[in-house]
């Protein structure tokens, strides 16, 4: 996996994906691949760089949809994990979270393709329809329905149904969620305290709030930890499945430094 | 392959529904009056037996129904305007009479009507409309822009002199413009 | 002499001005809904090469005027012809078309919408149903769930007259159904 290290040819600018499979697709297809397991664990480095724009930026259009990009990403995260570690064992639940993510890709290309062909016809040539007319004189004809108090009532329920202004995540948690950099950062500093350390006990003393929380701290951890991996720093070691895995410090790295995921 | 002269003006008169000029009509097909004249009377032949007449007026035509369809087409207007209204035409009819401002008589736009209930409301225009509940003027600021406000008679049934009669009627009107200004924001 | 039944739907659905369901044809003219499908078909023969088309959608039918004369027509109307979609409300309107069951009348849902897109579609949803290109119905099977189909205006700006003449209709259906089946298959 050496050419992740250095700097990514395929770049992606801010702001330009409506959603995690847009981008997802557009990495894919950046570098010529088909839709499958290997192609996503190729491309989730540079899917984790693109999240991390969203804590630098204040986009408000980036921060509503930050949860649906944290979703997939932890799915690519078990995709690259499974490509690290090859003897990491899945689950049944997380193997059909796999095969649904490429389903979903797939589908999005085929949409994606179709929604571009009708983009090319859209309005290009139109059948009208005859301008909204009524052949003859009106006749006033009222409805008993029609009382100042039904009106009323009308009214009443076209308001409650009113578009309401699109409600913000407050940034502040969407940082605090996908801090990655912190958390890498964190887990250095405990790995240079301890020689071993467990995952378990690493992501529970990060202090994670509420269960959603907590799930998305494991994640994010999970993928630091990986990334460790990556640079030599530590070793992993997983005793039996879906045991605790194990950190170890290397004995080579000799000195540890905050590490920049985006290269 | 280019559609002969007579199905072009046959789809111009059906758009218009309305009485056009043959001035008019070579004007917009860019041939000559005589070539329409032409083009008219091979219209009426290919409609002969059909559901759509021509119906020449002096110098204009109009796309109308065959006159052996009128009893249909009445009773279908019968049942047009006295069918229960909607619940969907209710609330279009209760937008229109709290938009409505008498103080400059203007009225609310159909694009306005359609943000407020979320959904296209052009065919329940077009029922409050043959009913007499509505009617439809231009936008003195725009005329391109057609307007929909209460009738006159629509006020008197309800029994009210005028529109802030209306139950919580500052209070209704703030909250849809409020809407209604959220909606220029979003489109920015 | 008694006008053919092909010609009385013509007048009828000249005279509504907007689509018009078989049931509701086959009521108003007192025949059975299989002879008004004999009909419309009579009418699309004769309606070939003319200036005005028959469009289908599920169970209606409305008049439009024929794409041919589009330049025209747009060039005469007064209410501009938006044609701008964003590339996210594209994919979500190639989601509801290609997703359209023609043979049954139903829909697709938000959550299937949201499926594909991966991101929350409930905002661009209420765009396209404003704009008029899209309907919410209720799910036959689940009173409480909407589904989403196209509308014909849909139809009215691609240029066609039933959704199977879409760009790579059945071809796009039949990969769509492949990417489902392989998973289905894996999960197994």
């Amino acid at each position: 996996m050496s050419e992740e290290v250095i700097s990514s040819p395929y770049s992606v600018r801010t702001g330009t994906f409506e959603g995690p499979l847009e981008l997802l697709l557009s990495l894919i297809e950046q570098r010529k691949l088909f839709v499958n397991e290997v192609s996503l664990a190729e491309v989730t480095n540079d899917y984790i760089a693109y999240i991390k724009t969203f804590s630098d930026t204040s986009s408000e259009k980036h921060i509503a949809d930050v949860s649906y990009f944290i979703l997939i990403s932890a799915t690519l995260i078990l995709i690259k994990s499974k490509s690290l570690l090859p003897n990491l064992s899945l689950t049944d639940d997380e193997t059909e979270k796999i095969t649904d993510l490429e389903t979903r890709l797939k589908l999005y290309k085929i949409i994606k393709s179709a929604s571009m062909e009708i983009g090319n016809n859209f309005g290009t040539k139109i059948i009208f329809m005859p301008n909204e007319r009524i052949w003859s004189e009106p006749i006033f004809s009222p409805d008993p329905l029609i009382t100042s108090q039904n009106i009323g009532s009308s009214i009443m329920e076209v308001i409650a149904h009113l578009p309401k202004k699109a409600e913000k995540i407050p940034e502040v948690e969407v940082k605090k969620i996908i801090n990655i950099d912190e958390i890498i950062n964190s887990l250095t500093d405990r790995i240079q305290n301890a020689m071993n350390l467990s995952f378990k006990e690493f992501t529970r003393s990060s202090g994670a709030g509420n269960q959603e929380e907590a799930k998305v701290h494991v994640i994010i951890s999970f993928l630091a930890m990986l990334e460790l991996v990556r640079e030599g720093i530590i070793d992993v070691m997983q005793n039996s499945s879906f045991g605790d895995i194990e950190i170890n410090k290397q004995q080579e790295a000799l000195e540890i430094r905050p590490l920049e995921l985006q290269n | 392959m280019e559609i002969s002269l007579e199905s072009k003006i046959e789809g111009l008169l059906f758009y218009k529904g309305e009485d056009v000029s043959i001035k008019k009509l070579a004007e917009l097909l860019k041939v000559s009056e005589l070539e329409i004249e032409e083009g008219l009377k091979k219209l009426e032949t290919s409609l002969a037996g059909r559901g759509l007449v021509l119906v020449r007026k002096n110098d204009s035509v109009v796309l109308g129904i065959t006159s052996e369809l009128s009893p249909l087409i009445e009773s279908i207007r019968k049942e047009e305007v006295t069918k229960e209204l909607s619940k969907a035409t209710l609330d279009t009819l209760a937008i229109i009479l709290y938009k409505n401002d008498t103080s400059t008589s203007s009225g609310v736009s159909r694009s306005e009507i359609d943000y407020i209930r979320g959904v296209n409301s052009s065919f329940i225009l077009r029922n409050l409309l043959v009913r007499g509940l509505i009617e439809k003027i231009t936008d003195a600021k725009d005329s391109r822009r057609a307007l929909y406000r209460p009738t006159f008679e629509t006020l008197s049934f309800m029994g009210i002199t005028s529109i802030d009669q209306l139950p919580n009627y500052t209070q209704v009107r703030t909250q849809l413009q409020e809407a209604l200004n959220n909606q220029t924001e979003n489109n920015d």
